[in-house]
Parts: structure tokens; C-alpha cells; sequence
């Protein structure tokens, strides 16, 4: 049996996050790459500022116009999108989208995708320096445009060889998205940590088809798509226990000496509530983000933060620290 | 400037099935029915919703399926704070949501999206509707009768058994006219037989009698000269040729489109409808009211 | 555009399927292994005379008590489970079980799983002469117990050599049950057919794990367990896609001179109706199994035989083999 | 034999809620009314059943909760070909059961399981139940009175307002205890405190009023000399304290047990319940009403 200390309800609780190189979030929720915009859309629904950070849709070096409709269709307890990158290019994006975040003075986290490593590599160098972003994920796992995307999330070299280009480029923490389209999902995220991430973030849509049985072809204009929502989540919390696991013996580069220090995981998939976020965490991450949830009710993102903040004053929980990966410490009894 | 949609729980004040596939809902949501104006919709979830779980926060009863269904606004009660949405059951969503009950709490979005836009001058307009298309236009020639603009209405449906919204538009409707495919109500054919019609009689006279007659039983209605505007919602190929004989009449035309939403507020990216110049429309945000010429409607 | 010929409602539809080596089956819908026992309890409920076929539990060369409960823990439009193979053992089954279905008539497969490659011959060997059984299908997928299962699913040598052994041992047609959790299924499902597979069957569950937040530890006794049920019905669909498209390419074994034979697949994951069933047969399969639904509603099997029969004469179709893979054919247009 | 379970769409005749927890619901389930027996349950599915897709046989409205979920039979109407189920809202999925409306099909699947055994010459039962557990204790008590049965109630609740199934149990028990953990009805303290009472005068006493007296408010009542057999059915905890009692006192006890169950007709593997031999029982299947020594209740 677990020892509860009795504290008052209105007890303190240390929600921050380290995300490595000085990316603090005073909280451990975010949102999920191309699930929110850039922020305007939601900000009619939430107040910004109280997110531990925003994570930006998939920004590519030159506009995109995406991938032609249907691009999304429903499926039990899920969605399969094919978007295909959709947006108006880093450009646009740094001069017309980011200040608006910025001023708010929510973190902003760029969600970045390319063809190649250089690609990559260009994108993380015009960002480096852009006042109101705090970090980089690459998007090494989007199972909906024809170049880059998944063959770099499946491919443990592959990947490396695109984080150490960025790493060159950039002082910003830089997160990886791994795929779950992967025999083990391990191999890639040591891979990518030991190439210099400072964190990892899974799991990105699992590839799925949808067809349509009158017109007998796929639904989805491309056929395939990415499946994410509530359907996925006890697949996505296993990744994360794995990754968990196979992250526990890698050091995070530049931890130095001292006590080791785990490299922060960021798990999403499916994420509804707290609850659910906090399978995540109990699994091994230590932040989340809330996808397609979003979609369904704008304000599921903030109802994670109170919803995480009340489960730690009702079971004593001083600081969320203690709560990562405690599933594995807790032992299956 | 539109202003900003709410997500509300409302309560369900009225529920009434109509033939084998219509139903017309009221929902009590008081910043909505204030707020909206023609052409907006809700996003609604089809589920009822419970209270929070014990210490957790419970979003929905259940998660499939999973995400909330366009539904035009159809009329407001602003007396009561009532909206009204005139909902087809065809798929899952929309068969569930037909089994709601009054009382029971559902969690709505809105109001979203642009309305229909009338320029100040503008004197008569040209109501086209197809099937549940004619929810956003009941609300139109509401509103907009109400400002004491001549409202014309032409509606198709599919047969009698099928007719819906018509009975509301005798309130206030300049002219109406009714057809469907069988010819079991009104006259048979398709509102574009009707509208081509419409269109020469009234460029071609200034102050005329509908030649074609009022197929509603009310004998023939006087028509004012033109239409200064033609508001369209239906199925995408009745959208299209009535776009097209709007364009020839020189007409100007707004269209509501539809397109599958995963989200209703522009965050998703899934609702896209081609610009002629190849990028795309968001449905839901620059939509979904569009001048017919902004939007490939076939697209 | 498609051309429907119009038929009269009445007309036959000729549903049925060669599995290979003189296995036809009367139509393409079969019960999945380990969700339908060994059909006493599913008689109760259904005609299983009308089935494609009967695919038994998973059965081992010994009798295992399977594992400790909490065994199953419901998540979004699915089911994780950990049930650990609980069955009798292959003598008992071969005296107790088989005997009832093979009095009824039905085509019997024997779902069997072994800890090596030897155990797989053994137990194929045993079924090679048992009057009833039609099929040998290999689990080498069960994510739920210790050995064996999914390693040999995930490794397309390993999983060649046991389907190798068996081959050698009986003539009976051999499925192979192949897992999802790999980053291409088509690797496996071609491995295992030059090997001597006459079929492969697709999806086992996805891994998976669920967490009780307020005991912090797996909902379920051995932590993971497999994903099931409609919420994978599109991560499937597209696994028979990619499968059917490895496979193109691939001859069944002794498939012979003539017109190139494509290799069957049964597709599984998720289906609930016809509809669903028809996904899978667009998508590649020839066949289709129903897992979970069962336990949810016990005639479900025979509704998609009926379905599927309706959409043929609906459609036009004479022969299912017209449907199969056609979403493929149909192209995206 | 039992008979054969049946999967029956099944119209709410009946829905009533108690408190803030508990709901009763009525169910027109004809050959599940006729077979049932005490002990038994069903599997229903949470969600309203909608009509079949036009083409496609559609199965449920909705696959999220996916599961049915297992209840004992509470009570049965024959005349009415009514069952009564007494569910207890905590989870999801009884959750969106209690917002049942008359009139809603559910599919219900039935009757499962074993029921009570009641050998013959058996002439006095007690009935120890336990919140929702009282469900086919109910059922059991006023089958087996009226068989000529002398039955003892012994019901144990959280505090008055989660007292359930009481009411009905007065038409037939001869006698009654009713205890609360906070006394807020009846007599203050946990079923097995009356139980063991109960069994120590029983066993030292050949005829007896019984010496803790009935707490439900009708006096003392005659107890016959000792009890035949035990019925449970309540929190495993209680369950396990209850057999243990038995088994001292020499009292055969049958107890209805609760798992998990994916399927409540044996094909999911779901629902076992160690043996002493270390091997498993089935729930849904072997029970859920065992002799108390056939299983171990803490596994
Ligand atoms: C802006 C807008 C306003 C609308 N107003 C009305 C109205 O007033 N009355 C009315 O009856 N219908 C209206 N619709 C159409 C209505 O939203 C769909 O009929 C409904 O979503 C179908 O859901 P379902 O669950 O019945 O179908 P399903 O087939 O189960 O739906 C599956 C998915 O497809 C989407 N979908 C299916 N059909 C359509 C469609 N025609 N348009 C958009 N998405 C679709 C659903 O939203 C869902 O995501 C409107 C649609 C839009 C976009
Ligand atoms: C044979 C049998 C008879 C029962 N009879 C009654 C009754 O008459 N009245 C009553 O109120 N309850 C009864 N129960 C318990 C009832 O089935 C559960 O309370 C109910 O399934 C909980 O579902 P939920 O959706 O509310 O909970 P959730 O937590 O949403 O359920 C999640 C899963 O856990 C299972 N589960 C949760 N709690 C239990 C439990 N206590 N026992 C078994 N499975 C559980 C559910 O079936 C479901 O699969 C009975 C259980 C069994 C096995
Ligand atoms: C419509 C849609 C668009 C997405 N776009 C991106 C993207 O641009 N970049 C990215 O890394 N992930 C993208 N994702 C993946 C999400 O960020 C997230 O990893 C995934 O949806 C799982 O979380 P969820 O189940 O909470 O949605 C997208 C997901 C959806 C549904
Ligand atoms: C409770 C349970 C037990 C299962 N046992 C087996 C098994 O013994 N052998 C096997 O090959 N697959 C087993 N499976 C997998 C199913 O046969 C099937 O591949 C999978 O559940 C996907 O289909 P479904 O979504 O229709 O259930 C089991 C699945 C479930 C849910
Ligand atoms: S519906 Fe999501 S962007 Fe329009
Ligand atoms: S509930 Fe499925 S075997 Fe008992």
C-alpha cells in the first residue's frame, strides 16, 4: 500500500517541466502539432498563456497547399487525416503567425518537416533566433506526404543523420516526433537522443485506411491516412512505457555528471482528460499534448491542466516528477 | 466582425421527427440564439452529455462517434433563447442525434462560420433550396423579410413525404415556389426548371406576375423586378447549376457549402473547398457562406 | 464510372474461396482464433454449419492455465487482452473439442502457437490425420505470453523457419497469423509464403496497455496486452492494403503453371458488419474473420455472411473474387 | 439443463432512479422473463439500439463502450414478460444505461450463468447481500418463498440513501436485518457483525426469536432453527468474510461473484476466478453463483 500524506487541498503543486536546455514549462501540457493552428482559432475558445506550450502545425520551408479532400474521415473512436502539410511555408509563418504567440508569452514549440536532412537543417537555422520560440520538433513521422516524412521516422539512421543537421544549426531544444509505424519504437528514440535531442515526442497518427464500399476505393483522396484519437491511446501509452524503458539507460547528451538525468519524454495520443494524460505520464512522459481531443472540445488542453493539478493535491503529489513512469516503479505486484 | 462562438451545453426544449428521416430540434443556448445570424452553424455532439466524473473531467459519454456534425442554424427564438437545427438522419451521427429527448443536455458549438452578406440596397432575394439545404435559408428569409426585403422562395425536395421547412416560409415569403422530383407536392421537376424561369421572366420584365405561377396553392404572387441577390443551400450539383444560371442571369449568388468538419473552427484544415486560383477555402471559416464565384463547387 | 448489370435479387452469388491445397471454403467468413472458444458456446447462438469456416482458441502442446486476471480492460472502441493462451492442450483438444465441430461439418482451422519451431512441428503433426480439420493456422503473434509468439512475428527469418517445420510435417494447408506490430507487415507476409505458407491471416492485436491512474500500475496483471475491436479496424484494413500489395508479386507454392495465382489472405480487425468485412476484401482479403465482435453480439459472423451475399446481388456481383483487392484496381481516380 | 440464452431487443417498459446512484429498469424480454432463473444475469448493451442501416445490418449506435455489461436479474414480471434489472451508476457504461427512457430498445442477452441452487428439503435460507449485490438476492428470496421457503434478509448498505431492494423484500422474508455503515438506517455496523450473531444463535438454538432482533422497524420476528444454506452476493470483501462465517458455522453458502467479462457466455476467457487447485473458473459460466469452497474469492 501507498502511503497518502494528508495535505490541504490548496497545497502547492510543482507542475514544471524541464525540457532541457532551459525550456522550462511552468506546466506539462501542450498542444498537439496541427491540431491547433497557430493559435488564433483557439484563442477564441482558451486563454493561451495558461498552456505549459504551444506546438505549431507542421511548417515546411516553402508553402504547401496540402493534400486534395476528403482529408479527414471518421473512424470508431478516431479520425484518419490526410492533411498533407498544409501551410503557408517557415516564412509566412515566422512573420505573420509566431509574433502573435509571442506576444501572448506562451512557449511556442515549431513543428518542422522536410525532404531532407538539409532541409531540416535550413528550416531549424531560420528559427534558431526568432524572439517567442522556445523550441523545435521535428516531424520526422507524417504518414501523408509522398517525400520525407515516415521514411525518416522508420529508418533509426535516417533519423539520426536529420537531428545531428539540426543540432549543428540551432541552441533551441530540439524535440523529435517519433512514428509508431515501427517494430520498436526504442531503437528509433535512442537513436535520435544520441544524435542530440533533448527530448522525444510520441506518438505521431498510425497509418490506417478507411474504404469506401459503395465507390470501392480508399476514402481519403491520397488512400492512406493517420489515424489518432481516443482509439489509439492504449497503443500510444505503450509506446511511451517502451520508450520509456529504452531510454532509461541513455544519457541525454550534455546531462553531465551528477545524478543521471532521463530524457524528457513528451506523450500524446488520444488524450481526453487527465486521466488519460496521466496514463501517460505514470507510463514515462513527463509532458503531454492533446491532439484531436481539440477537435471535439476547444477547451479539453486547459481541463487537462486543472484536471492533472487536482489529482496531485488529492493524492499528495508535491511535484509531477514523482508521477513520471511511476507504472514501472510501482511494479506489476 | 462576427463574434466569437461558445462552446454551450443546452438543453433540449423541443423534439419533433418528421417522416422517416427529418427531425427538428430546439436547444435552449442563449449566447448562440443571440449571437447567430443566417448562414452560421453549430457544431453539436451527438451524444448526450453526463455530469463530470468524480474528480475527472468527463467530455462526452462516449467517443464514437467521435466528432460533433454541422448543423445549420434553422430558426431562433430569441424570446426564449431557443435555437432550432432541421436535421436529416442519414449516417451514425445524425441517426443518434435524431433519438434525442427534451431534457436531455447536449454540448454545442457556435455560432461559426460567415452568413450570407446583404449589401445595403439590396431589395429582393432569391431563396433556392434543396432537401435539409433549406435550414439556413428558413433563417434568412426570416431575418431579412424582417428588414423588409422582398424574399422569394424556391425549394426542391424529393417528394411530398420529404417537404420540410416550407410550412415556415408562408410567414413571410414574397413568392414561393415548390417542386419535387415526383411531382407528389408542388410542381414536378427540379428547382433549376423553376429558377431558369425566375431568372428570364425577371430580366426580361421590370415589374411582373411569376409567369410561372406560385406551385403552393396560394394562386400567383406578385414578382418585383429582379433579384438583387440569389442565397442557395443544397446538394453540391444544385449549388453548381444554380451558380451557373446566376452567373449567366448576372445575378450575384451566395452559396452555403458542405464539406465533412472535423472541427467546425479552422484548426483541423479538413474542410477544404478549391479556389478557382487552386489553393484551397476552409468550409468552415471563410465559409460557409461563399460568393458562388470564390469556390469550384465541383471540386 | 461502373457499370451495374441488372440481376434479379434472387440470383446466386458464388461466395466462396480456395485457400489453397484443395481448401474451399463455402464463403469467406470464419470466427477468429480465441474468440469463439471451441464453438459449443457460440452453438447456442448460431448455425455454425453456415460458417466459411471454425478457427479454434489457440491451442499449445501442453495445457496452460493462461494468465492471472485482470485478463481484459475495455478502452476506446476496443478491448486490450491478456488472456496468455488458456487451453486444454493439443490432446484434449484433438479428443474433446474437435470432434463436435467436425460432427457438425464445418471446415476446422487450429489456431496453434508453440515456444519453438520444433513445437509448432509437433503440433501440426498431431493435427496432420485428425479427422475435421481442415487448417492449420500458426499464431506466431500472441503478444500475451512470455515466448515464442510475437518474437517469431516480428522476425521474418525467424517466422520463415517455423512455418519451414511445419510445412515439412503435414498437408494440410498452413495459414500464417501475422502480427501488425512490425514496420511492414509485407516483409512478414512474403517471408512466410516462400517459406510454404498457403495463406496468411492478419491482424493479431496491437500491443498495447492501459493504466489505473489511481493504483498508478497496468490495468491488466501482465501490464501489456493486445489491442482488438473497431478501434483498429483502419490500421488493419491498410495492413491487408500493404500485404496485398507485397504479395502481387509473390506465387503461392506449388501454385504452378497458368495464371498467376495470388496468395490469399484473410483479413481481420475490427469488423462489426458486412460493411466492415467488405473494407477487407476490397482492401486484398479473400477471406474474413470476426473477433471481438462476437462477444459484443454473437451472430455477428452470420450477419456478414448474409451482408455480403446482399451486397453482391445488390451490386451485381457474381463471384466474391470480383470484389477481392478491388479498391486497388478501382485506383484513386 | 439451463436453457438457452437468447439475444433479445427488449423496450424499456420501465426506468426509475434512486438517489443520486441507483436506477431500476424494466425490460420487455419475453423468453428471458420465462426462463430465468434466481442467480442468473444479463449482458446489455449501454447504448439504445437504433433500426438497421439500410443495406448493412447495423449492430449498435455507437462502439464506444464497446462491451455489454453483465447484471443480475432483479426481478421478473411474468404476467408482463418483464424483467427488472437494479443497477448501480458508477462507470461509464451504467452510466449511460441509466439514461434509459421508456420506450428505447436495448439488446439484451439471456438469462447466463448458474443460478442459486436450492437443494431439496432445504427449509430456511438466509439472503446476505450487499449494496447492488442485493440485485438476485431479490429475485432468489421471493422465488424460493414461494416455494414454501422460510427466507432471512440480511442487507447491508453504505448509509439511507443507498438503501436499495429493501421495500420489495418485505412481501415475502420472514425475517429482515437491515444494516448501514453509519447507521443512518437500521442498525449501525457491517452485515457480518448480524451475521455472525445470527449464526451462533442459530447453531445453539433449535427454535428462537432471534436475539439481535429485525432493524427494519417490524419487530422481532421467529427464526426457524438453523439455516440450510447462505446466499451472497455483495463486495468481494463482504463475500469473503460471509464464507468464512459460513464454513465456521457449518452452513453451506453459495455466492454470486463479479469479474470483468468481455462476453458473459464463455468464449472471451475473460472472467476467471482462481480455483483452489490453481486453476480457473469460468465466471460466466461455472457462476457466477459458486459454493463458496469452489473458488478463492480474494483471487
Ligand atoms: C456548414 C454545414 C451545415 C450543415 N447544415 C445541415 C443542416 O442544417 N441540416 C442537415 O440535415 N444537414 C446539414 N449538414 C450536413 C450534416 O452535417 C451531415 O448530414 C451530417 O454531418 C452527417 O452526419 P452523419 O453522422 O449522419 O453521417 P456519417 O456518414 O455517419 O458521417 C460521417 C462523417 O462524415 C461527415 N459528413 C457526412 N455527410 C456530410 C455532409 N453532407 N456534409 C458534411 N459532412 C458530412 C460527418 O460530419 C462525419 O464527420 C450541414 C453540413 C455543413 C458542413
Ligand atoms: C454476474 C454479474 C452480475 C452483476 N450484477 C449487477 C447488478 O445486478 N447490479 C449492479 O449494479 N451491478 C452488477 N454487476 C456489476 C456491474 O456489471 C458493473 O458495475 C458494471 O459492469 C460497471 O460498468 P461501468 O460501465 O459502470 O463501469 P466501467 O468502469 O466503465 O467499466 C469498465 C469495464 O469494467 C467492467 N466492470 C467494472 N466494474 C465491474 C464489476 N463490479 N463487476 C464486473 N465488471 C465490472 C465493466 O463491465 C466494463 O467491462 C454485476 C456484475 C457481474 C459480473
Ligand atoms: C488533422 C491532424 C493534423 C496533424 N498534423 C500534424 C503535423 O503537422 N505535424 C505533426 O507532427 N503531427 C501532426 N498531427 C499528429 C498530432 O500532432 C498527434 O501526434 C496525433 O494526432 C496523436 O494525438 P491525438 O490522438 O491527441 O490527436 C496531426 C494530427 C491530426 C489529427
Ligand atoms: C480475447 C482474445 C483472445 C484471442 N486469442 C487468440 C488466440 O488464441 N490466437 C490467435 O491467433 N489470435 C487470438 N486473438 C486475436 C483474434 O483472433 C483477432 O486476430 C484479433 O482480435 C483482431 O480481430 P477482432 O478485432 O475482430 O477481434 C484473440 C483476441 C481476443 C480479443
Ligand atoms: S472543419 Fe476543421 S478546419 Fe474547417
Ligand atoms: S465473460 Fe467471456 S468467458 Fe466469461
Amino acid at each position: 500500500m501507498r502511503r497518502r500524506r494528508s495535505i490541504s487541498l490548496a497545497s502547492p503543486v510543482d507542475l514544471s517541466v524541464d525540457l532541457g536546455r532551459g525550456l522550462i514549462l511552468a506546466n506539462p501540457v501542450m498542444t498537439a502539432s496541427g491540431t491547433c493552428g497557430y493559435g488564433e482559432e483557439l484563442a477564441r475558445f482558451i486563454d493561451l498563456r495558461q498552456l505549459g506550450a504551444f506546438v505549431v502545425k507542421g511548417t515546411t520551408l516553402h508553402p504547401r497547399v496540402g493534400n486534395p479532400p476528403p482529408r479527414l474521415v471518421e473512424t470508431p473512436a478516431g479520425v484518419l487525416n490526410s492533411i498533407g502539410l498544409q501551410n503557408p511555408g517557415i516564412d509566412r509563418v515566422i512573420a505573420e503567425k509566431i509574433p502573435f504567440l509571442a506576444r501572448l508569452g506562451v512557449p511556442v514549440i515549431v513543428n518542422i518537416a522536410g525532404d531532407t536532412p538539409a532541409e531540416y537543417g535550413e528550416l531549424a537555422a531560420r528559427l534558431d533566433k526568432v524572439s517567442g520560440v522556445a523550441g523545435i520538433e521535428l516531424n520526422i513521422s507524417c504518414p501523408n506526404v509522398e517525400k520525407g516524412g515516415m521514411l525518416f521516422g522508420a529508418d533509426p539512421q535516417l533519423a539520426a543523420e536529420v537531428v545531428a543537421t539540426v543540432r549543428q544549426v540551432t541552441r533551441l531544444p530540439v524535440i523529435v516526433k517519433l512514428s509508431p509505424n515501427v517494430t520498436d519504437i526504442g531503437i528509433m528514440a535512442r537513436a535520435v537522443v544520441q544524435a542530440g535531442a533533448d527530448a522525444v515526442s510520441l506518438v505521431n497518427t498510425y497509418t490506417g485506411m478507411v474504404i469506401d464500399v459503395e465507390r470501392r476505393r480508399p476514402v481519403l483522396a491520397r488512400g492512406v491516412g493517420g489515424l489518432s484519437g481516443p482509439a489509439i491511446r492504449p497503443l500510444a501509452v505503450y509506446q511511451v512505457w517502451q520508450a520509456y524503458r529504452a531510454l532509461s539507460d541513455t544519457d541525454r547528451e550534455g546531462g553531465g555528471g551528477g545524478e543521471r538525468s532521463k530524457v524528457p519524454i513528451i506523450g500524446m495520443g488520444g488524450i481526453t482528460s487527465a486521466r488519460d494524460a496521466l496514463e501517460f505520464i505514470l507510463a514515462g512522459a513527463s509532458a503531454v499534448a492533446v491532439g484531436t481531443a481539440t477537435f471535439v472540445r476547444p477547451v479539453t488542453v486547459l481541463e487537462v491542466v486543472s484536471g492533472i493539478r487536482e489529482y496531485c493535491q488529492r493524492h499528495g503529489i508535491r511535484s509531477l516528477r514523482q508521477l513520471v513512469g511511476a507504472a514501472h516503479r510501482e511494479g506489476l505486484a | 466582425m462576427v463574434a466569437a462562438p461558445q462552446l454551450q451545453d443546452a438543453v433540449v426544449t423541443r423534439m419533433e421527427r418528421h417522416g422517416s428521416h427529418f427531425f427538428t430540434i430546439g436547444l435552449r443556448a442563449g449566447s448562440i440564439a443571440r449571437q447567430a445570424e443566417p448562414g452560421q452553424f453549430v457544431m453539436i455532439a451527438v451524444h448526450p452529455q453526463l455530469a463530470a466524473d468524480s474528480g475527472f473531467l468527463a467530455i462526452s459519454s462516449s467517443w464514437d462517434p467521435l466528432l460533433r456534425r454541422p448543423f445549420s442554424i434553422y430558426r431562433v427564438n430569441s424570446a426564449e433563447e431557443e435555437i432550432f437545427l432541421l436535421g436529416q438522419a442519414t449516417g451514425r451521427g445524425s441517426r443518434i442525434l435524431a433519438a434525442a429527448v427534451p431534457g436531455q443536455v447536449y454540448s454545442v458549438l457556435g455560432p461559426l462560420g460567415r452568413p450570407f452578406r446583404v449589401e445595403p440596397g439590396w431589395k429582393h432575394l432569391l431563396l433556392v433550396g434543396g432537401g435539409a439545404g433549406v435550414a439556413p435559408l428558413v433563417f434568412a428569409g426570416e431575418r431579412f423579410a424582417a428588414r423588409g426585403i422582398a424574399v422569394t422562395v424556391l425549394f426542391g425536395f424529393r417528394n411530398a413525404g420529404s417537404v420540410i421547412g416550407w410550412e415556415a416560409t408562408s410567414a413571410w415569403a414574397t413568392s414561393r415556389y415548390l417542386v419535387t422530383e415526383d411531382g407528389s407536392a408542388g410542381k414536378k421537376g427540379l428547382v433549376t426548371d423553376v429558377l431558369r424561369r425566375l431568372l428570364a421572366s425577371a430580366s426580361t420584365t421590370t415589374t411582373s406576375t411569376s409567369s410561372s405561377g406560385c406551385d403552393c396553392g396560394h394562386g400567383p404572387a406578385p414578382t418585383p423586378a429582379r433579384f438583387d441577390a440569389i442565397l442557395a443551400c443544397g446538394p453540391a450539383v444544385m449549388l453548381k447549376a444554380t451558380a451557373e444560371l446566376a452567373r449567366a442571369a448576372g445575378v450575384p449568388c451566395q452559396v452555403s457549402a458542405e464539406r465533412t468538419m472535423g472541427c467546425g473552427f479552422g484548426v483541423c484544415l479538413s474542410c477544404v473547398l478549391p479556389r478557382p486560383d487552386g489553393s484551397y477555402a476552409l468550409v468552415c471559416q471563410d465559409g460557409p457562406v461563399f460568393a458562388s464565384e470564390e469556390v469550384d463547387l465541383s471540386g
